[in-house]
Protein backbone atom coordinates (compact mmCIF):
# COMPACT_ATOMS: atom_id res chain seq x y z
CA UNK A 1 0.00 0.00 0.00
CA UNK A 2 1.22 3.77 -1.17
CA UNK A 3 -0.68 6.20 0.67
CA UNK A 4 -0.49 9.83 1.70
CA UNK A 5 -3.20 10.37 4.22
CA UNK A 6 -4.13 12.58 7.42
CA UNK A 7 -4.89 9.97 9.62
CA UNK A 8 -2.33 8.68 11.97
CA UNK A 9 -1.17 4.60 10.76
CA UNK A 10 -1.07 1.46 13.28
CA UNK A 11 2.30 0.05 12.68
CA UNK A 12 0.97 -3.56 14.18
CA UNK A 13 -1.57 -4.02 11.74
CA UNK A 14 0.41 -2.88 8.67
CA UNK A 15 2.99 -5.43 9.82
CA UNK A 16 0.39 -8.49 10.07
CA UNK A 17 -0.72 -7.41 6.73
CA UNK A 18 3.08 -7.86 4.96
CA UNK A 19 3.17 -11.36 6.26
CA UNK A 20 3.30 -14.31 3.50
CA UNK A 21 4.23 -17.57 4.38
CA UNK A 22 7.74 -16.98 2.71
CA UNK A 23 8.26 -13.72 5.11
CA UNK A 24 11.04 -14.45 7.42
CA UNK A 25 11.99 -10.62 8.29
CA UNK A 26 10.17 -7.34 8.52
CA UNK A 27 12.32 -4.00 8.52
CA UNK A 28 9.93 -0.95 9.27
CA UNK A 29 11.50 2.94 9.49
CA UNK A 30 9.33 5.73 11.06
CA UNK A 31 10.01 8.81 11.03
CA UNK A 32 8.44 11.37 14.06
CA UNK A 33 7.99 14.57 14.61
CA UNK A 34 10.97 15.94 16.92
CA UNK A 35 11.28 18.92 19.27
CA UNK A 36 13.85 20.76 17.62
CA UNK A 37 12.21 23.81 19.80
CA UNK A 38 9.27 23.42 17.39
CA UNK A 39 5.66 23.38 18.93
CA UNK A 40 4.11 21.81 16.12
CA UNK A 41 4.43 21.48 12.06
CA UNK A 42 2.51 21.24 8.68
CA UNK A 43 3.02 18.90 6.11
CA UNK A 44 2.08 20.08 2.54
CA UNK A 45 2.17 17.33 -0.13
CA UNK A 46 2.15 17.63 -4.35
CA UNK A 47 -0.25 14.96 -3.50
CA UNK A 48 -0.58 13.03 -7.27
CA UNK A 49 2.90 13.28 -7.89
CA UNK A 50 4.27 12.62 -4.26
CA UNK A 51 1.91 9.21 -4.27
CA UNK A 52 3.29 8.64 -8.27
CA UNK A 53 6.83 9.02 -6.62
CA UNK A 54 6.49 6.70 -4.10
CA UNK A 55 5.18 4.23 -5.90
CA UNK A 56 8.44 4.72 -8.35
CA UNK A 57 10.61 3.97 -5.17
CA UNK A 58 8.39 1.08 -4.41
CA UNK A 59 9.08 -0.39 -7.53
CA UNK A 60 13.20 0.41 -7.92
CA UNK A 61 13.52 -1.13 -4.60
CA UNK A 62 11.75 -4.38 -5.23
CA UNK A 63 14.20 -4.73 -8.68
CA UNK A 64 16.72 -4.11 -6.60
CA UNK A 65 16.25 -6.56 -3.77
CA UNK A 66 14.33 -9.99 -3.25
CA UNK A 67 11.68 -8.41 -1.62
CA UNK A 68 8.33 -9.81 -0.91
CA UNK A 69 6.49 -6.07 -0.17
CA UNK A 70 6.73 -2.40 0.38
CA UNK A 71 4.20 -0.41 1.79
CA UNK A 72 4.24 3.31 2.26
CA UNK A 73 2.25 5.75 4.27
CA UNK A 74 3.15 9.72 4.33
CA UNK A 75 1.13 11.84 6.43
CA UNK A 76 0.14 15.39 5.80
CA UNK A 77 -1.43 18.00 7.67
CA UNK A 78 -0.94 19.58 11.16
CA UNK A 79 1.60 17.09 13.40
CA UNK A 80 2.60 17.52 16.87
CA UNK A 81 5.96 16.49 18.71
CA UNK A 82 6.01 12.79 18.97
CA UNK A 83 3.27 12.38 15.97
CA UNK A 84 4.02 10.00 13.43
CA UNK A 85 5.46 11.10 9.78
CA UNK A 86 5.98 8.35 7.96
CA UNK A 87 5.70 4.29 8.28
CA UNK A 88 8.01 2.21 5.63
CA UNK A 89 7.54 -1.66 6.43
CA UNK A 90 9.52 -4.09 4.04
CA UNK A 91 9.00 -7.75 4.09
CA UNK A 92 11.34 -10.14 2.59
CA UNK A 93 12.90 -13.98 3.54
CA UNK A 94 15.80 -12.47 5.32
CA UNK A 95 16.97 -10.15 6.97
CA UNK A 96 19.73 -7.85 5.02
CA UNK A 97 17.44 -7.07 1.93
CA UNK A 98 14.52 -6.00 4.71
CA UNK A 99 17.40 -3.56 6.03
CA UNK A 100 18.48 -2.44 2.62
CA UNK A 101 15.31 -2.13 1.14
CA UNK A 102 13.89 -0.13 3.49
CA UNK A 103 16.91 2.30 4.23
CA UNK A 104 16.97 2.72 0.21
CA UNK A 105 13.32 3.98 0.11
CA UNK A 106 13.73 6.08 3.36
CA UNK A 107 17.03 7.62 1.38
CA UNK A 108 15.16 7.92 -1.86
CA UNK A 109 11.85 9.20 -0.55
CA UNK A 110 13.88 12.16 1.33
CA UNK A 111 15.48 13.42 -2.23
CA UNK A 112 12.65 12.46 -4.55
CA UNK A 113 9.30 13.06 -3.18
CA UNK A 114 7.45 16.23 -3.04
CA UNK A 115 6.70 16.89 0.37
CA UNK A 116 7.15 19.86 2.32
CA UNK A 117 7.53 20.52 5.94
CA UNK A 118 6.55 24.05 8.08
CA UNK A 119 7.91 24.20 11.13
CA UNK A 120 6.40 26.46 13.91
CA UNK A 121 8.11 28.02 16.95
CA UNK A 122 7.16 30.36 19.54
CA UNK A 123 7.39 33.20 17.81
CA UNK A 124 7.86 32.17 14.33
CA UNK A 125 7.77 29.56 11.89
CA UNK A 126 10.25 27.95 9.29
CA UNK A 127 10.21 25.78 6.08
CA UNK A 128 12.21 23.23 6.36
CA UNK A 129 15.08 22.91 3.83
CA UNK A 130 15.85 19.29 1.81
CA UNK A 131 18.22 16.83 2.87
CA UNK A 132 21.19 17.72 4.42
CA UNK A 133 19.58 20.53 5.32
CA UNK A 134 17.87 20.79 8.38
CA UNK A 135 16.07 17.23 7.81
CA UNK A 136 14.63 15.36 10.63
CA UNK A 137 16.16 12.68 10.69
CA UNK B 1 -3.94 28.33 -24.28
CA UNK B 2 -4.87 28.33 -20.75
CA UNK B 3 -1.96 26.69 -18.22
CA UNK B 4 -2.55 25.61 -14.72
CA UNK B 5 0.18 26.21 -12.35
CA UNK B 6 0.51 24.50 -8.45
CA UNK B 7 2.85 26.05 -5.97
CA UNK B 8 3.68 24.61 -2.91
CA UNK B 9 5.24 25.73 0.21
CA UNK B 10 6.31 29.07 0.21
CA UNK B 11 5.81 29.70 -3.16
CA UNK B 12 1.95 28.39 -2.21
CA UNK B 13 2.79 31.22 0.40
CA UNK B 14 3.20 34.04 -1.83
CA UNK B 15 1.16 33.37 -5.31
CA UNK B 16 -1.89 30.88 -4.05
CA UNK B 17 -1.74 26.87 -4.44
CA UNK B 18 -3.24 27.24 -7.87
CA UNK B 19 -3.26 30.29 -10.48
CA UNK B 20 -4.60 30.31 -13.69
CA UNK B 21 -2.75 31.77 -16.48
CA UNK B 22 -4.01 32.54 -20.70
CA UNK B 23 -0.56 32.72 -22.57
CA UNK B 24 0.35 33.21 -25.86
CA UNK B 25 1.07 29.55 -27.80
CA UNK B 26 4.34 28.69 -27.60
CA UNK B 27 5.02 30.71 -24.45
CA UNK B 28 8.39 28.71 -22.93
CA UNK B 29 8.54 27.85 -18.83
CA UNK B 30 10.33 31.02 -18.07
CA UNK B 31 7.34 33.61 -19.97
CA UNK B 32 4.71 31.83 -17.35
CA UNK B 33 7.36 32.65 -14.37
CA UNK B 34 8.07 36.20 -15.74
CA UNK B 35 4.15 36.52 -16.18
CA UNK B 36 3.71 35.49 -12.47
CA UNK B 37 6.39 38.42 -11.37
CA UNK B 38 4.79 40.90 -13.29
CA UNK B 39 2.35 40.11 -10.88
CA UNK B 40 4.45 40.08 -7.71
CA UNK B 41 7.31 40.87 -6.82
CA UNK B 42 7.89 38.51 -4.01
CA UNK B 43 7.07 36.30 -5.72
CA UNK B 44 9.99 37.27 -8.70
CA UNK B 45 12.29 37.50 -5.23
CA UNK B 46 11.70 33.31 -4.62
CA UNK B 47 11.83 32.32 -8.17
CA UNK B 48 14.91 34.12 -10.04
CA UNK B 49 18.08 34.97 -8.63
CA UNK B 50 19.63 38.81 -8.97
CA UNK B 51 20.98 37.72 -12.20
CA UNK B 52 17.30 37.25 -13.43
CA UNK B 53 17.68 33.51 -14.34
CA UNK B 54 15.63 30.95 -12.51
CA UNK B 55 17.72 30.27 -8.94
CA UNK B 56 19.02 27.28 -8.91
CA UNK B 57 16.98 25.29 -5.87
CA UNK B 58 13.80 26.14 -7.45
CA UNK B 59 12.14 22.72 -8.57
CA UNK B 60 9.78 22.88 -11.36
CA UNK B 61 7.61 19.99 -13.39
CA UNK B 62 5.11 19.97 -16.28
CA UNK B 63 2.42 17.81 -16.05
CA UNK B 64 4.18 16.41 -12.76
CA UNK B 65 7.25 15.48 -14.74
CA UNK B 66 10.56 17.30 -12.88
CA UNK B 67 12.08 19.84 -16.20
CA UNK B 68 15.93 20.42 -15.56
CA UNK B 69 19.12 22.43 -17.60
CA UNK B 70 18.29 24.28 -20.06
CA UNK B 71 14.70 23.10 -20.25
CA UNK B 72 13.74 25.18 -17.03
CA UNK B 73 13.54 28.37 -18.85
CA UNK B 74 13.28 26.88 -22.88
CA UNK B 75 10.39 23.99 -22.16
CA UNK B 76 7.24 25.17 -24.36
CA UNK B 77 4.25 25.05 -22.25
CA UNK B 78 1.22 23.58 -24.28
CA UNK B 79 -2.91 24.29 -23.43
CA UNK B 80 -3.70 22.35 -20.43
CA UNK B 81 -0.32 22.08 -18.95
CA UNK B 82 0.38 22.28 -15.44
CA UNK B 83 3.12 23.85 -14.50
CA UNK B 84 4.42 23.24 -10.74
CA UNK B 85 6.94 25.56 -8.52
CA UNK B 86 8.54 24.62 -5.34
CA UNK B 87 11.30 24.73 -3.09
CA UNK B 88 13.60 21.34 -2.72
CA UNK B 89 11.58 18.74 -0.86
CA UNK B 90 11.44 17.52 3.00
CA UNK B 91 9.63 14.55 3.34
CA UNK B 92 10.10 11.73 5.60
CA UNK C 1 12.76 -3.37 27.37
CA UNK C 2 14.44 -6.53 27.29
CA UNK C 3 11.85 -9.87 28.23
CA UNK C 4 11.72 -13.75 26.52
CA UNK C 5 8.27 -14.26 26.59
CA UNK C 6 6.00 -16.69 25.21
CA UNK C 7 2.90 -14.08 24.75
CA UNK C 8 3.55 -12.20 21.39
CA UNK C 9 4.51 -8.95 21.45
CA UNK C 10 2.47 -5.86 20.22
CA UNK C 11 4.67 -3.33 17.64
CA UNK C 12 2.42 -0.15 17.91
CA UNK C 13 2.53 -0.20 21.87
CA UNK C 14 6.44 -0.92 21.96
CA UNK C 15 7.14 1.58 19.48
CA UNK C 16 5.19 4.69 21.27
CA UNK C 17 6.70 3.67 24.63
CA UNK C 18 10.23 4.30 22.85
CA UNK C 19 9.21 7.93 21.60
CA UNK C 20 10.88 10.52 23.16
CA UNK C 21 10.93 14.12 22.17
CA UNK C 22 14.05 13.73 20.60
CA UNK C 23 13.06 11.00 18.70
CA UNK C 24 12.83 11.53 14.74
CA UNK C 25 13.39 7.85 13.66
CA UNK C 26 12.40 4.25 14.77
CA UNK C 27 13.47 1.24 13.14
CA UNK C 28 12.25 -2.00 13.79
CA UNK C 29 12.97 -5.53 13.24
CA UNK C 30 10.42 -8.29 13.54
CA UNK C 31 11.72 -12.20 12.71
CA UNK C 32 8.93 -14.43 11.38
CA UNK C 33 8.91 -18.05 11.57
CA UNK C 34 8.98 -18.62 7.97
CA UNK C 35 7.58 -21.61 5.56
CA UNK C 36 11.28 -23.43 4.65
CA UNK C 37 8.28 -26.48 4.61
CA UNK C 38 7.59 -26.69 8.18
CA UNK C 39 4.73 -27.19 9.84
CA UNK C 40 5.32 -25.14 12.85
CA UNK C 41 8.48 -24.89 15.16
CA UNK C 42 9.77 -24.87 19.49
CA UNK C 43 11.90 -22.29 20.38
CA UNK C 44 13.94 -23.04 23.68
CA UNK C 45 16.37 -20.22 25.43
CA UNK C 46 19.00 -20.65 28.29
CA UNK C 47 16.39 -18.05 30.04
CA UNK C 48 18.67 -15.94 32.42
CA UNK C 49 21.65 -15.99 30.37
CA UNK C 50 19.65 -15.27 27.36
CA UNK C 51 18.07 -12.52 28.72
CA UNK C 52 21.54 -11.22 30.84
CA UNK C 53 23.22 -11.36 26.71
CA UNK C 54 20.23 -9.55 25.07
CA UNK C 55 21.41 -6.52 27.86
CA UNK C 56 24.78 -6.63 27.14
CA UNK C 57 23.84 -6.29 23.09
CA UNK C 58 21.82 -3.69 23.74
CA UNK C 59 24.55 -1.80 26.30
CA UNK C 60 27.55 -2.51 22.88
CA UNK C 61 25.09 -0.83 20.91
CA UNK C 62 23.70 2.27 22.72
CA UNK C 63 27.82 2.82 23.24
CA UNK C 64 28.70 1.86 19.47
CA UNK C 65 25.90 3.89 17.90
CA UNK C 66 24.01 7.44 19.44
CA UNK C 67 20.58 5.62 20.27
CA UNK C 68 17.82 6.80 22.59
CA UNK C 69 16.05 3.45 23.37
CA UNK C 70 16.59 -0.21 22.38
CA UNK C 71 13.64 -2.51 23.01
CA UNK C 72 14.10 -6.48 22.42
CA UNK C 73 11.26 -9.22 22.89
CA UNK C 74 12.32 -12.83 22.04
CA UNK C 75 9.61 -15.41 22.10
CA UNK C 76 10.01 -19.20 23.02
CA UNK C 77 7.77 -21.76 23.35
CA UNK C 78 5.58 -23.20 20.31
CA UNK C 79 4.73 -21.16 17.22
CA UNK C 80 3.41 -21.39 13.78
CA UNK C 81 4.40 -20.14 10.13
CA UNK C 82 4.21 -16.26 10.25
CA UNK C 83 3.89 -15.83 13.81
CA UNK C 84 6.34 -13.14 15.33
CA UNK C 85 9.39 -14.66 16.59
CA UNK C 86 11.53 -11.64 17.61
CA UNK C 87 10.98 -8.02 17.89
CA UNK C 88 14.03 -5.22 18.01
CA UNK C 89 12.81 -1.37 18.35
CA UNK C 90 15.26 1.15 18.32
CA UNK C 91 14.94 5.12 18.64
CA UNK C 92 17.40 7.69 17.85
CA UNK C 93 17.35 11.48 16.76
CA UNK C 94 18.46 10.31 12.84
CA UNK C 95 17.22 7.35 10.99
CA UNK C 96 21.34 5.93 9.83
CA UNK C 97 22.51 5.37 13.79
CA UNK C 98 18.65 3.89 14.16
CA UNK C 99 19.32 1.41 11.34
CA UNK C 100 22.51 0.53 12.14
CA UNK C 101 22.10 -0.20 15.95
CA UNK C 102 18.68 -2.13 14.98
CA UNK C 103 20.77 -4.48 12.50
CA UNK C 104 23.83 -4.83 14.65
CA UNK C 105 21.38 -6.40 17.30
CA UNK C 106 19.98 -8.61 15.56
CA UNK C 107 23.35 -9.94 14.05
CA UNK C 108 24.93 -10.34 17.41
CA UNK C 109 21.89 -11.89 18.63
CA UNK C 110 21.90 -14.72 16.13
CA UNK C 111 25.68 -15.21 17.44
CA UNK C 112 25.53 -15.16 20.96
CA UNK C 113 22.10 -15.25 22.59
CA UNK C 114 21.11 -18.99 23.74
CA UNK C 115 18.15 -19.57 22.01
CA UNK C 116 17.40 -22.98 19.40
CA UNK C 117 14.40 -23.93 17.72
CA UNK C 118 13.22 -27.10 16.48
CA UNK C 119 11.41 -27.35 13.03
CA UNK C 120 8.62 -29.77 13.08
CA UNK C 121 8.04 -31.30 9.76
CA UNK C 122 5.21 -33.52 8.39
CA UNK C 123 7.11 -36.57 9.34
CA UNK C 124 10.51 -35.63 11.15
CA UNK C 125 11.76 -32.61 13.29
CA UNK C 126 15.11 -30.93 13.34
CA UNK C 127 16.78 -28.96 15.11
CA UNK C 128 18.18 -25.58 13.68
CA UNK C 129 21.93 -24.97 13.28
CA UNK C 130 23.65 -21.94 13.98
CA UNK C 131 23.63 -18.70 11.75
CA UNK C 132 25.42 -19.24 8.05
CA UNK C 133 23.61 -22.33 8.18
CA UNK C 134 19.42 -23.06 7.96
CA UNK C 135 19.27 -19.60 9.94
CA UNK C 136 15.85 -18.38 9.12
CA UNK C 137 16.27 -14.82 8.45
CA UNK D 1 30.61 -31.86 45.39
CA UNK D 2 27.82 -30.79 43.63
CA UNK D 3 27.67 -29.39 40.23
CA UNK D 4 24.70 -28.81 38.02
CA UNK D 5 24.16 -29.48 34.37
CA UNK D 6 22.22 -27.71 32.47
CA UNK D 7 21.17 -29.24 28.65
CA UNK D 8 19.49 -27.61 26.14
CA UNK D 9 18.23 -28.66 22.47
CA UNK D 10 19.30 -31.95 21.37
CA UNK D 11 21.59 -32.31 24.48
CA UNK D 12 18.27 -31.80 26.55
CA UNK D 13 16.89 -34.28 24.81
CA UNK D 14 19.09 -37.49 25.89
CA UNK D 15 20.15 -36.17 28.99
CA UNK D 16 17.32 -33.95 30.26
CA UNK D 17 16.97 -30.45 31.40
CA UNK D 18 18.68 -30.33 34.26
CA UNK D 19 21.25 -32.95 36.45
CA UNK D 20 22.77 -33.06 39.48
CA UNK D 21 26.05 -34.50 39.82
CA UNK D 22 28.12 -35.37 43.07
CA UNK D 23 31.82 -34.95 41.65
CA UNK D 24 35.11 -35.07 43.95
CA UNK D 25 36.31 -32.06 44.62
CA UNK D 26 39.09 -30.30 41.68
CA UNK D 27 37.14 -32.49 39.02
CA UNK D 28 37.83 -30.53 35.94
CA UNK D 29 35.03 -29.75 32.95
CA UNK D 30 35.79 -33.18 31.05
CA UNK D 31 35.61 -35.26 33.83
CA UNK D 32 31.97 -34.12 34.31
CA UNK D 33 31.56 -34.92 30.80
CA UNK D 34 32.89 -38.11 30.99
CA UNK D 35 30.73 -38.94 33.93
CA UNK D 36 27.62 -38.22 31.58
CA UNK D 37 28.70 -40.04 29.25
CA UNK D 38 29.20 -42.53 31.09
CA UNK D 39 25.77 -43.44 31.72
CA UNK D 40 24.57 -42.37 27.70
CA UNK D 41 26.22 -43.43 24.56
CA UNK D 42 23.64 -41.12 23.13
CA UNK D 43 25.03 -37.93 25.05
CA UNK D 44 28.80 -39.60 24.31
CA UNK D 45 28.47 -39.65 20.45
CA UNK D 46 27.00 -35.99 20.78
CA UNK D 47 29.57 -34.18 22.74
CA UNK D 48 32.31 -36.18 21.42
CA UNK D 49 34.18 -36.66 18.49
CA UNK D 50 35.77 -39.65 17.06
CA UNK D 51 39.65 -38.83 18.51
CA UNK D 52 37.54 -38.42 22.28
CA UNK D 53 37.87 -34.39 22.24
CA UNK D 54 35.10 -32.31 23.22
CA UNK D 55 33.01 -31.68 19.56
CA UNK D 56 34.17 -28.41 18.50
CA UNK D 57 30.69 -27.44 18.04
CA UNK D 58 29.18 -28.11 21.36
CA UNK D 59 28.89 -24.78 23.48
CA UNK D 60 30.11 -24.68 27.23
CA UNK D 61 29.48 -22.16 30.09
CA UNK D 62 30.23 -22.45 33.39
CA UNK D 63 27.96 -19.99 35.67
CA UNK D 64 26.54 -18.84 32.24
CA UNK D 65 30.30 -17.38 30.95
CA UNK D 66 31.09 -19.32 27.71
CA UNK D 67 34.42 -21.43 28.17
CA UNK D 68 36.72 -21.90 25.64
CA UNK D 69 40.43 -22.75 24.48
CA UNK D 70 42.05 -25.61 26.53
CA UNK D 71 39.62 -24.40 29.27
CA UNK D 72 36.57 -26.57 27.84
CA UNK D 73 38.70 -29.70 29.04
CA UNK D 74 40.35 -28.68 32.07
CA UNK D 75 38.58 -25.55 34.11
CA UNK D 76 38.03 -26.66 37.41
CA UNK D 77 34.77 -27.13 38.60
CA UNK D 78 33.60 -26.03 42.30
CA UNK D 79 30.78 -27.27 44.73
CA UNK D 80 27.39 -25.25 43.00
CA UNK D 81 28.66 -24.32 39.75
CA UNK D 82 26.44 -25.02 36.94
CA UNK D 83 28.14 -26.35 34.13
CA UNK D 84 25.87 -25.82 30.42
CA UNK D 85 26.00 -27.46 27.39
CA UNK D 86 24.37 -26.58 23.93
CA UNK D 87 24.74 -27.03 20.58
CA UNK D 88 25.39 -23.66 18.82
CA UNK D 89 22.69 -20.47 18.95
CA UNK D 90 20.13 -20.16 16.93
CA UNK D 91 18.23 -17.28 17.69
CA UNK D 92 16.32 -14.58 15.76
Amino acid sequence: MIRLQQDDFNVTTLVEAAKSRETGAIVTFIGIVRDDGIECMELEAYHEVAERELAVIRDEAMKEFPLHSVDIIHRTGPLRVGDNIVLIVVSAGHRKEAFLGCEYIIDRLKQTVPIWKKEYLKDSSRWVGGEERHGHS
Amino acid sequence: MIVRIKAFARFREIIGSENTLDLDEGTPVLGALKNLSAGSKDFRDACFDREGTIASHVVLMINGKRISGRDRESMVLHDGDELAIFPPVAGG
